[in-house]
């Protein structure tokens, strides 16, 4: 495939599509309606190009770009799970489309009524009371949920709580969220068996008694295995003040199985992009709707829906809210989304989920177990964690056989993540794969195995296939070109 | 229904496999006092075409904006959506991707959002974007927050004219993080100089305002520019119409350091409000330590340009407790919704955008004014909202409207109690001038009738 | 608004280029006294958004079946359309792709084709399918000229039973070329065994049934292969709801010669019969007669598998008047949406289409004869679609179903006065039963006013 | 790009897809309500897959094909332009999409509305006095058309008249409907500035004296020029007592400029699917409504739209009409697009088309010229015909040129038509490509030039860069393989 230029070397002076309705009310020059000093001296520099040339530009540039559609994408944390059609065609009708958030409540049933349920659905599958929908993202349900613990130890006059316990394999989001709710992360150790330390969990309590704000963890965690002592942990973390944070990004192990409300978590958040399969869409929008448990619901951000003999309505937040964390209610077709898949899977159907994305994990585990180091030797859950330590010996690493993925069609694995583990390769592979995927991935990793002691240069030279080579990160972030600058690269148009 | 593709026969088989003889194997590492032993009290799950029917039927409960005339805007604006736009991003090839962290397999959506960051700055005149944050009030937070440095002490000012969804946003994040959010007031509809003045200090990490405003009217931008910069205060200018700037001055002609801005009106689906596209762009000074997700343009291994994800040490997954922002997913497909709807418009497009608003509010405007008890509420230049004081409670006057079809203006006095018979009318390119004389002709006639 | 990029003024430039001024110097062949000297009268163009508006109000005019509840079948079939198929058909490197001749860049056309052809042999238990012609009744016309031959004389017999529109178009080609029409007519609501065996003679060149037919009954297949096969004519079986093979016997399994067949309720979308969907299937010993287009596999000089036109010596382009047929654009696009449709459903979904379509049919069956005046109009098996009697004109009753929201079943007397009060009711599995139950109610309450 | 193997090599026995509603009437066994000898006695062998197969499947059959949203589809006679995505949404549309063909017309008003003046459009677009909209095709409409001419002279009496003359130029549908029309096809010669030979015509007229039915013709011709004889061609053959047959492939050449109602001819069709461009489909659907002149429009096939105080109705045809040529009402939702894209354009817009459309094979025309030969050097309508004569000397066809050409993501010309051309290439780039667009198929084509003398391998052994290479055609005639079949391959499914 060719390469394509950008959209603002396409197009030449005077080109444009009259997309806008016709003018239908008096052609007034603007400066009698607006004094001039407000307006723009010069129309904003934008392209001038024709429909054809925008149709061909974005439809060339998806085809440079790789999704779930187009293969396999076990990539690991993110649950890259097939993204069902009807979802799509659900969020567009025109009676979610094409609603304004500040409608009255009235004009607003079926919406209020749609998160009124999914409320409910999220805080029955989490084992919490009540759910806030507000938050956008994973990241947001994170620092929405810290927002809710502090003001639940200032409400009791705890302000002195200002440490927050991670383990050392967690996600760069729970850190950066602890900072930015002005706490003090305190990172937890990881013992043989791949769960919290138990040692260092209590020395660590003991050494900040009195100021531990809350524990965040992933249960399973991000080495994909499930930490059995969980309800110590808890324990321990509660006798010592501090409130659980549940990070759900592996919630697509544990649905019907186990709930974090019941393993003692506080607050949870789940990734509706991930578990519940709206489309990640190439970095979002996604949802990351917190639960919570009953003596934290006070706390929670407003407006809720509600419910009574009228109808449906937002219900304000009481006096104890931390108030509103955005505005209007949340990715609503996200959300919209969710509602259908939940719907869609019912109760027997997410259970069927969870336990056929462990059986997958544990399958392909077992498949490449052989030729790569597995770190921590057990029954995982939906997902599991490769280290390719073996072949970087032989000069090949992660970042490498990730690159020669690329050249079948697949996508690789997360690679470097969770950082406890040397070169990890952190293989997600999802419910939705058939058993044919798993099994030409795991002849594919077998595979690049031997190469790596047989033509380790194919390896290293990869992507062969691939639009554009390994590309220059260094340069990148050295001199970085964010945007396309018409002085540097005129539109070479004739 | 189920998406899972292996059938009870073949999930046996790989069990097999394995050596385990059935799930329940795999899932002994959870302590039987957590296992949950009931089914999930869940409603039944429904085959397609039932979902459907449910779905369906839920939205129709709902009230849609080809069915009703809307003159709703007040932070989420109702403009034209080219048919090109959907067709285009709705391609599975970008809405099913993850981040793009493997750049060679995207450089579809590697090359669109450099794109969009480059189409941010041109509509906002600043020097450098990201590629989205959750929404613009989020958006506002994170200017607050970078304003404010790693530390986060201090204090930001904003004015009492920030929509208030926004400012209350602010409040939430300003008491948990730490800095103080210090509110001033308004003169005839604009944010009050004196009062700016008065409040600036030496903590004063950010000056927020909006514009046009949360009552649509323009912002005397220069001269609060100025008083800012008098200090060390950054100057963040929050727009929530970003149509507005196919026609007003943008923002880094007047000196703004920080645009935090909505971006959902710019070829996204209205929604019920959300998913929205927070928009950024700063000046270059300030580049590492913007926070969210920036792609760069760089070259591969056979010399062909590319596009990566750069500059990630700022970011959360590198930096983890020392990063910009938390943020991981942001708002990509929106972005790229963006992309597609800026360069389909166009130069002449977008500018033809922002006159058809100005034309068309103030045409609404003349004629609602016109009205017997209507008028404005601020004799202020604005874009294409506006504030009218009604004869008769706006609730009330909203509740008529609703029967006969109409969606009116924003009561401002749920926000604004000094404005209690207020509504803000907006009106965009996507009302007709048929929609808009209906409204006076109602108008009219309920005013009539209630006397 | 224009779809032509060229400004203007590039234009000129580029007539520039070639010597010329004006675009008038390029006309100069067409004679003065027949260029028009006027502009068209037509409309004023639109622009996208005004043309939207237009069309979605003249939409809106019209009866869709998810806003009313609909029983009419008689040629046209409402089935689900599961929401993976327009996702799938709809990408644009289909729907914008011509025929294809150039096989290089065309093999998800031609493989999806391949496909196509095999997925209607299983169906229809045939040997060969074509990639489709332009609907039911011209496949019928195709089947009677292909069992004519080149020639073109003779006779053909068709059931009374066959659909009333099929038949027409039948005569109208009949009439042209040079061939006989001969009806057979009925015995209780199915083709007359009797009257074939009359009818049939030496020039007789086939003899097409539709199974089911019109009425929705079902033929006594076997007996009339029998009898016809007496001769040396084809047995052509028609089919308009291709549902019913989820279900029924294949025509291949009871000695079906050509299967000439509506596709379009196979996954495309019902819009108001078209564009429609011609299956044309056969036995192998008549494949070089065959008309229409046809894909084969075969491999390319790497020695990979890949896909072509082929046999393409019995088309126009190449035979000119010696083609098996005229056709050249044919239906390709919705031989995709079958092809995506069937995969998607499968062996159980099939299946369970024709049963469900069954059961449903049959409990309404039930429920309406059990409603007092109502009752079979022939006491015969049929498989979605039955004729009932009626206790009021069905023309009068189905005005008041409309009042009522519901679309009541074809009128019969509009084409065989021998049905003066029969109405043709089909229910497929896309009715629920809450739809069937709605229907009873209001016949009950309509034929109860009536009295 | 790997290459994809057939859905029927697909999935695993018992997968399946449940899409169907849930059954909810009582499941009784068939065989009670049907008598079991009309079952099928297993149920149809169709592909046993799970919904991610088959989206993946035809996502990535859609990548191995090639459309006008890729890249620029010069292909000869068959107007590939870009197809407004407005189009498809308003044919989508639930109130078109989703309507029975036989519901009564008071429930049909807003599509009766629209094929009333649909007809009115094309009758002025043509210059003709009815339309009817029942044709699925051009090659539909041309029978349709005869079949009328066939009626209008047996209602003289005149059964006699059996002979059609056709331009040795023309396309294969022509002869080809001929016959099926019962006539006997008569080619007339082109000559040497590639219209109508005048002379032949007398002659061939006199031949046939009282024997001849019609003349089908295009105007632009298949060479892409326009007959100036067309007055005394039409004069001609009206004398003879002929009718003339307007084969409106080439009509984008012609909108507002010329109609063929006006050069004389007495029934016309259009292809929607390439002047209206509603989307060729990758082979249809398409549409060929016929207008005729005011003596044929009794023999007009029926229903026809109309309209009364009261509304509109379908009105039945008179007793002179050739009867239906096909069920309900024509192809629909193509008529949908047709009448958009005639709203969206309007008179202007159709007449800027077709000078545009004529500006750019001009100039593409003048860019090649000097290294192609050029049968007929005089201005082009919208399309003209090169020949590869020069090439063919050096050992490279215009097959071969087309392989070539299909490297650079660029769609061939038509080859080798019109057969009257030694290895023809028809170009034609419509009105909607820029003049980059152009610009870059002009250095193409002098690219592939150059190759042929300086290096014809390149050219002998392309396309290089496709999913599949040249592929044989003969050994697919010769042992046709048409569908998949299982005893030959069985599905390898583990
Ligand atoms: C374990 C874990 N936690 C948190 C997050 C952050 O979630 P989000 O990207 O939705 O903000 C992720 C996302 O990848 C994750 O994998
Ligand atoms: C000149 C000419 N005539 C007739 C036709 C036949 O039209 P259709 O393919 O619509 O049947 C074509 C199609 O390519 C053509 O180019």
């Amino acid at each position: 495939m060719s390469t394509e230029s950008l959209i603002f070397e396409k197009g030449a002076p005077g080109r444009a599509i009259p997309l806008l309705p016709a003018l239908d009310v008096p052609e007034k020059p603007l400066d009698q309606l607006i004094p001039a000093s407000y307006l723009r001296a010069e129309p904003a520099p934008l392209p001038e190009v024709s429909e054809i040339e925008v149709v061909r530009h974005y439809t060339r540039l998806s085809q440079r770009n790789f999704g779930v559609d187009m293969g396999f994408y076990p990539l690991g944390s993110c649950t890259m799970k097939y993204n069902p059609k009807i979802n799509e065609d659900m969020a567009a009708l025109p009676g979610f489309a094409r609603m304004h958030p500040l409608v009255d409540d009235s004009l607003a049933q079926g919406a209020i009524k749609l998160l009124y349920e999914l409320e409910q659905y999220i805080a029955e599958i989490t084992g919490m009371t009540r759910v806030t929908l507000q938050p956008a993202a994973g990241a947001h349900g994170e620092i929405t949920g810290l927002m809710i613990i502090k003001a639940y130890h200032e409400s009791r006059g705890e302000n002195q709580r200002n440490v927050v316990l991670i383990p050392d394999g967690a996600h760069g989001t729970n850190p950066a969220s602890a900072t930015l709710a002005d706490y003090v992360t305190v990172e937890l150790k990881s013992d043989k068996r791949g769960g919290v330390d138990l040692e260092h969990l209590k020395t660590t309590l003991a050494e900040h008694e009195g100021r531990i704000a809350a524990l965040m963890m992933t249960n399973p965690n991000t080495l994909g295995l499930f930490d059995e002592n969980i309800v110590e942990i808890a324990r321990r973390v509660h006798e010592a003040g501090g409130q659980l944070y549940y990070d759900g990004a592996n919630a697509n192990a544990i649905m019907g199985i186990t709930r974090p409300g019941d393993m003692g978590f506080d607050v949870v958040h789940l990734n509706l992009h991930k578990t519940m399969s709206t489309p990640h869409g190439g970095g979002g929008p996604g949802a990351g709707p917190i639960g919570v448990a009953k003596h934290l619901v006070p706390f929670l951000p407003g407006p809720l829906p509600a419910k009574d003999e009228s109808g449906y309505f937002w219900e304000d937040a009481g006096p104890q809210s931390i108030g509103r964390v955005r505005a209007f209610h949340g990715n609503f077709l996200v959300l919209v989304r969710a509602y259908t898949y939940i719907r869609t899977n019912g109760p027997d159907g997410l259970r069927h989920i969870s336990d056929s994305a462990v059986l997958n994990a544990n399958y392909i585990m077992r498949g490449v177990e052989a030729d790569y180091d597995l770190p921590f030797n057990r029954e995982c859950m939906h997902e599991f964690v490769l280290s390719a330590d073996r072949q970087k010996a032989l000069g090949v690493s992660a970042l490498d056989i990730a690159k020669r993925i690329l050249d079948f069609d697949v996508h690789p694995p997360t690679v470097y993540f969770p950082l406890i583990v040397h070169e990890a390769m952190m293989i997600e592979p999802t419910e939705t794969e058939t058993r044919e995927t798993l099994d030409s991935f795991i002849a594919l990793m077998r595979q690049i195995a031997r190469e790596t002691r047989d033509e380790p240069q194919t390896i290293l030279e990869a992507p062969h296939f691939t639009v554009v080579g390994r590309l220059d990160q260094t340069l990148a972030a050295r001199k970085p070109d964010l945007r396309w600058n018409p002085s540097r690269e005129p539109a070479t148009v004739s | 229904m189920s998406y899972v593709p292996n059938t009870p026969a073949e999930q046996q088989a790989m069990l097999r496999e394995i050596g385990a003889t059935t799930i329940e194997d795999l899932l002994k590492p959870i302590p039987a006092d957590v296992r949950l032993q009931r089914p999930l009290k869940l409603p039944a799950a429904l085959r397609e075409m039932d979902v459907r029917r449910l779905l369906v039927g839920m939205a129709e409960q709902n009230a849609d904006l080809d069915q009703y005339i809307s003159f709703l805007g007040a932070g989420s604006y109702d403009h034209v959506q080219p048919s090109i736009v959907p067709h285009l991003v709705k391609r599975s090839e970008f809405y099913t991707s993850y981040t793009p962290y493997q750049p060679e397999y995207s450089q579809g959506m590697l090359q669109a959002t450099y794109e969009f960051q480059t189409l941010v700055c041109q509509i906002t005149g600043m020097d450098v974007a990201n590629a989205s944050l959750y929404d613009g009030s989020t958006s506002v937070v994170e200017a607050a927050l970078m304003a404010a440095g790693p530390g986060g002490r201090g204090e930001v000012i904003v004015s009492r004219a920030l929509d208030p969804q926004y400012r209350a946003t602010l409040q939430t994040y300003a008491r948990t993080r730490g800095f103080t959010v210090r509110e001033i007031g308004l003169e005839g509809g604009i944010t009050s100089a004196k009062e700016l003045r008065d409040a600036l200090n030496k903590d004063t990490k950010a000056v927020i305002i909006q514009h046009p405003n949360f009552f649509g009217a323009l912002e005397d931008v220069h001269a609060i520019e100025k008083i800012v910069h008098e200090t060390k205060a950054l100057f963040v200018v929050t727009i929530t119409e970003p149509a507005s700037l196919g026609s007003l001055e943008p923002p880094g002609a007047y000196g703004a350091d920080i645009v935090a801005a909505e971006g959902m009106s710019l070829g996204s689906p209205i929604g019920y409000g959300g998913p929205a596209l927070g928009l950024f762009a700063t000046r270059n000074e300030f580049v590492r330590r913007m926070p969210g997700r920036i792609v760069g343009k760089t070259v591969d291994d056979r010399g062909q340009t590319g596009y990566v994800l750069t500059l990630q040490t700022r970011e959360q997954h590198i930096r983890r407790e020392r990063a910009t922002s938390n943020i991981c997913t942001n708002q990509e497909l929106l972005a790229i919704f963006t992309t597609v709807y800026l360069s389909a418009l166009g130069k002449q497009g977008f500018s033809e955008l922002g006159s058809q608003c100005i034309r068309k509010s103030h045409y609404a405007q003349q004629a609602i004014c016109a009205l017997p008890g209507f008028s404005l509420a601020f004799d202020h230049p604005f874009f294409d909202e506006f504030a009218v004081n009604c004869p008769i409670p706006v609730e009330t006057l909203n509740a008529e409207l609703r029967d006969r079809g109409v969606i009116g203006g924003y009561d401002l006095s749920r926000d604004y109690p000094e404005l209690p018979n207020a509504a803000l009318f907006c009106v965009t390119e996507a009302r007709t001038r048929e929609d808009i004389d209906t409204l006076v002709t109602v108008l009219e006639e309920i005013v009539g009738a209630a006397k």
